[in-house]
């Protein structure tokens, strides 16, 4: 790794963000870069910075709804702009959670349908429609990584719903071992199984599983390492 | 026949939703709330063959809708 | 502020004195006997204090000296147990104990009881019990990497279970998810002994590097004691008297105010607190537990042989107009209490206001070790510190211990077998249930180190790479179980209490680890009874027996006394937790089978097996005279190295302690996650009336392994079988002269924790 | 001065609690029970000295206290 990507990516905590640590220790791992850490009451992002990522966890312990409250703190603003500018931003559970909450990224995500949390493995398929780098790196395979949340039950009404169908916004389904996003593969009532989307642009990705903890095979899968490397093949790029 | 029931901590538990997002609109600026009550509000139809709907509603809510070890209720037709 | 505070603590002559308590009449007895202080113990307090109490003296006196906080039941019996060995780094004593894992790397760990709390209110009394063994394990310093949790329900029929259930296994899942710290691994169970009092027992390891391991106290003259956290309300006001009390059906849910968690809160607590004492703000740091700010507040002027000066006015209150004897005694969550040097103050508020904790200065450290407390202008506690915890009740109480006669039971045999195989089977996989609906609901890989986790059905392991292990131990594991059969317990609390150590020894070992160190929380019913006392001080004793023959000393611990209702103890649960170290987490294996295999049968020579307090006894709603399993240390020892070996080896796949519901309950389990079947012979069946008592019998040291090459084990204490080949992408399963239906079993799997 | 805000899902999303309470109910021979609805009330208390407490309390709820895309809100002064 050069300098200048040894530090480009860079990790946004909250107060109650809880995955920060596991996100630190599998980019070292993966691939030998420590990530940026950028407290939520900061106003800047560091220029150097080319992507950035919402860590899991309970922002704000998600007293009023998941990362309802995160989405409001002063560096949710730079985020915003960051993102406007065309930089890339992975958004993992909560993170993901935060970054409807800050539209920068379309729908909501409810109370699981079973009202109970839900962490299991599960197995997840890229949808054939979409155009984004993201579609692109990952067509035609199957991703196992583990899902731990509460609230992950994706909802957007109709009209929002063909829009994302319609510009291929829709990224990951939770799928059966078949490759099929079925009923019985749906964990916590999400529409069409949705268990992640992309922006417009592409350059925006929200999550709900947790390809930081699918890193390696003793870990149980490590498929999440090639989510975490188109992220960072994305952000890099630029 | 709605009717409408409200459940609440009672007032010597602690609210922990409610200070943690009071505390975050503070720091946010809202610096004029003062406090945040969190309350669960249900609305409940009640047939209309039901004899005594009141006693109804009232049951379901001392007994199943708030738990009487921490939380109070107040049950009004809508 | 300090200088302010050294002029208060210096004119504590010329303050009012708040009135001491009337010692006569009807009222003066119901005073004491709410503080559950009988006339003896009022007589010592009296010496100590010097005249009579006030109200707010009397309250910190029944709150230290209830059985909770002094172990004055138990304590003479636990000084019996082991408690050193090579990698002790820290006893019992401290907030948690901690073992060294590997070079500086240490793990502290500890296991506590919230079973009243959680009984009143399942939801938050489970999830404050999660909080309260994460405090006690974070404010030494150790990162929390696991919790463990320990659950005993009533029947499943008995009408308060479900919710019981519902609402307990959330609120633990809630809160420890919301911190951030996965849950590895637990146990279960349901017995009509719990009926009306529950077990919720939880566990949290942490890491921690030996040369920090912070035993801080309020030392330093004119230092500053610091609030931090939560406000404080009426909560849970009578806590830790309340523990040491025992219900009764008719009064129960009126009890106390309900404590609430704010795991949210905890987590900021956890990560400023790690941070303070990583850069050495603070001299001395407890966690507002149970008794809340008295226990903390003594306890840290004790260690240091100091006084305090405590000006309640600065406490952050929560209520209106909360009394001292309220502010002394309130259980409010998510506290510490910080001393700190004037020096590091500037410091310490920073840290503390950026993870946005309140705190306040609430006193100083005195010279002349006494406790002085004040509100309003009024000196409320006025005690010498030393005395209080040097002089509390220490009891020998009477015990009966009767040594019961155990026999072969022919009846219950003839009648076992006359059962078909496949009923039992049955029942016994709706019993023990599957754990699925549980751990669900728990994070159990937040952290990245979860390499064995609850669907391997075994102990949990957890990748423990570090910087301050040794070199070469870059793949080394923590292993985590926690366990205890209330039946053989009941049967036998000897027997019972040494087999609760040696169920959690096998989880460790059939994943390659070595066992290294134990906790324990004794579950207990009324001490004053001496059946129970003599079920208290057998639980120790056999403990004892079995953590001295495998060297797994005891370093932490919790006793909780006075389980009963209406009068009637629960069954002695010891419940156990042990940590253990696996050499090389690339090797370990699951208790469940992931790919065919040949299984075999690991049981000490000649052993047949027994009914005393086993799960077949249990599904027949039968008693029996038969004994538990006997202890047979060596056969365990072999066991264990045997097993170690072959997972170092790369020899085995799979390795399952087996325990309640013998051979055929765990080959069954083993095989079902995923979906294997097959035919398996059943070693020394002479014919139908063998199949039941050989395939449910249970034995110490017993195991199955699960290997693709053949095994040839040179053994001396044990005996080892080839079962059968275990196949992918059967229908059927059988063994010995029983056959039956995958399908069945797999249906049931599905279902059956669903109360 | 005290306002009180309630939150309710969109009629078009399934009210997943509401339903799972109602259902349990009626299990438990409450047939007379037609519907639930589960929302969440929350009473704000503003300082004295806010100039627009109405819009104020309009505000929080419409950028935090309820998500747009999936709830509504109603606001009133208590
Ligand atoms: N309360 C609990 N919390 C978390 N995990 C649990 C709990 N109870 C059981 N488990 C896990 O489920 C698995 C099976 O539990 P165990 O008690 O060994 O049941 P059995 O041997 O009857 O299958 C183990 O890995 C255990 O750690
Ligand atoms: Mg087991």
């Amino acid at each position: 790794m050069t300098s200048s990507t040894q530090n480009a990516i860079g990790l946004v905590q909250f107060p109650g963000s809880n995955c920060d640590a596991d996100c630190i220790e599998a980019f070292k791992r993966l691939f030998q870069i420590d990530l940026h850490l950028i407290w939520h009451e900061e106003h800047e992002i560091p220029a150097h910075i080319q992507g950035l990522i919402l860590p899991g966890g309970f922002s704000y312990g998600d007293y009023l709804r998941s990362g309802a409250l995160a989405a409001f703190s002063p560096i949710m603003q730079s985020v915003k702009k960051f993102a406007e500018r065309g930089g890339a931003v992975l958004g993992i559970c909560n993170g993901f959670q935060v970054l409807c909450e800050s539209k920068l990224l379309p729908g909501t995500l409810l109370k699981n349908v079973q009202r109970k949390f839900v962490c299991e493995m599960t197995s997840l398929s890229v949808t054939s429609e979409g155009k984004s780098p993201w579609h692109k790196a990952l067509a035609g395979k199957s991703y196992r990584v583990p899902i731990a949340h509460g609230e992950g039950n994706y909802y957007i009404d109709q009209a929002g719903l063909k829009k994302l169908q319609s510009q291929g916004q829709i990224l990951f389904q939770y799928s059966d071992d078949k490759g099929q996003a079925s009923a019985t593969s749906n964990p916590n009532g999400t529409l069409l199984n949705i268990a992640g989307i992309v922006s417009e642009n592409g350059r925006v990705m929200g999550m709900m599983p947790h390809p930081e903890r699918a890193s390696s095979e003793l870990l149980g899968s490590d498929d999440g390492a090639a989510i975490l490397k188109v992220f960072m093949d994305t952000a890099l790029k630029a | 026949m709605n009717y409408e029931v409200i459940v609440e901590l009672k007032p010597e538990v602690l609210d922990t939703q409610g200070r943690a997002i009071k505390e975050a609109l503070n720091r946010l600026g809202h610096e004029g709330l003062k406090s945040v009550k969190v309350q669960r509000r249900f609305v409940l139809e009640i047939a209309d063959g039901v004899k005594d709907p009141a006693a109804l509603v009232n049951q379901l809510a001392a007994e199943h809708l708030a738990n009487s070890v921490a939380e109070t209720f107040t049950a009004k037709r809508l | 502020m300090q200088k302010d505070l050294i002029a208060q603590s210096e004119k504590i002559g010329s303050l009012k004195q708040a009135p001491f308590i009337s010692e006569e009449g009807d009222a003066f007895a119901a005073q004491l006997k709410k503080h559950k202080i009988n006339q003896e113990e009022y007589k010592v307090l009296k010496t100590i204090v010097g005249r009579s109490p006030t109200l707010p003296e009397l309250g910190v006196f029944s709150a230290m000296w209830s059985e909770h906080c002094s172990y004055k039941s138990s304590k003479i019996h636990l000084r019996k147990l082991p408690t050193e060995g090579p990698e002790v780094v820290v006893g019992p004593g401290e907030n948690a104990g901690v073992v060294r894992l590997s070079g500086k790397l240490c793990i502290a760990f500890k296991m506590e009881s919230h079973n009243h709390p959680s009984y009143i209110e399942p939801y938050q009394g489970a999830a404050t019990g999660v909080g309260g063994i994460l405090r006690d394990v974070f404010c030494m310093g150790a990162r929390p990497v696991a919790n463990l949790n320990s659950l005993r329900f009533g029947e499943r029929t008995h009408p308060k279970t479900h919710y019981l259930f519902e609402n307990v296994v959330k609120g633990v899942g809630d809160y420890g998810n919301c911190v951030g710290i996965p849950t590895v691994a637990g146990t279960v169970s349901f017995d009509k002994t719990y009926n009306g009092n529950i077990l919720v027992n939880a566990m949290t390891c942490g890491t921690i590097h030996e040369d920090k391991i912070f035993k801080g106290y309020a030392s330093g003259i004119h230092n500053l004691v610091v609030y931090v956290g939560s406000a404080t309300g009426r909560d849970g006001i009578h806590g830790a008297s309340m523990a040491s009390d025992s219900f009764s059906s008719a009064q129960s849910g009126e009890r106390s105010t309900v404590q609430v968690g704010d795991p949210f809160a905890e987590k900021l607590l956890l990560e400023a607190t790690l941070e303070v004492l990583e850069r050495g703000l603070v001299v001395g740091l407890q966690d507002m537990g149970a008794a809340g700010l008295t226990s903390s507040s003594f306890e840290m002027a004790d260690r240091a042989g100091n006084g305090l000066y405590l000006n309640l006015d600065y406490v952050p209150a929560r209520a209106q107009a909360m009394t001292a004897y309220e502010l002394l005694l309130s259980e409010s969550q998510e506290r510490m209490l910080m001393c700190v040097e004037p020096s590091k103050w500037e410091a310490l508020q920073e840290c503390l206001k950026r993870w946005q904790l309140p705190f306040a200065i609430i006193g100083l450290v005195t010279e002349g070790g006494r406790m002085h407390i004040v509100k309003d202008g009024v000196l409320e506690v006025d005690v010498p510190v030393g005395p209080l915890a040097e002089q509390a009740p220490r009891y020998e109480r009477p015990y009966e211990y009767l040594e019961k006669n155990y026999s072969d039971d022919e009846t219950f045999r003839s009648t076992l077998a006359e059962i078909p195989f496949t009923d039992l089977l049955g029942k016994a996989l709706d019993d023990t249930g599957f754990k699925t609906t549980i751990y669900k609901q728990y994070d159990h890989h937040i952290g990245n180190k979860t390499i064995l986790g609850p669907k391997e059905e075994g102990a949990g392991l957890l990748w423990m790479k570090s910087d301050w292990a040794n070199k070469g131990d870059e793949y080394i594991g923590l292993a985590v179980s926690t366990s205890c059969n209330e039946r053989y317990c009941a049967q036998d609390p000897y027997t019972g209490a040494a087999q609760a150590v040696l169920k959690n020894y096998r989880s460790i070992v059939a994943t390659g680890a070595k066992p290294l160190a134990v906790t324990d929380c004794l579950n207990y019913g009324n001490p004053e009874d001496p059946a129970v006392m003599g079920e208290i001080v057998a639980g120790i004793d056999g403990i004892g027996a079995a953590c001295r023959a495998l060297e797994t000393p005891v370093v932490s611990g919790n006793v909780s006394l006075y389980n009963t209702t209406d009068g009637v103890s629960i069954a002695p649960t010891p419940m156990i937790g042990m940590v253990g170290k696996h050499p090389d987490v690339r090797n370990a294996v699951p208790a469940i089978l992931k790919e065919k295999a040949s299984i075999y049968w690991l049981k000490p020579k000649a052993s047949k097996g027994s009914f005393g307090g086993s799960l077949a006894a249990k599904l027949l709603n039968a008693s029996t005279t038969e004994h538990v399993p006997k202890l047979n240390f060596e056969a365990e020892k072999e066991a264990a190295t045997t097993i170690q070996n072959l997972v170092q080896n790369k020899k085995i796949v799979a390795a399952r302690d087996i325990g309640a519901g013998g051979m055929a309950l765990s080959l069954q389990k083993m095989l079902l996650s995923k979906g294997f079947g097959g035919k398996f012979q059943l070693p020394g069946t002479t014919g139908p009336r063998d199949q039941n008592v050989i395939a449910f019998a249970e034995h110490s040291a017993s195991y199955l392994i699960a290997s693709k090459e053949p095994l040839d084990l040179d053994l001396t204490h044990l005996e080892c079988h080839k079962l059968g080949e275990a196949l992918a992408g059967q229908s059927e399963m059988s063994l010995g002269l029983a056959t039956w239906p995958l399908a069945d079993v797999t249906l049931r799997s599905k279902e059956s924790l669903t109360i």
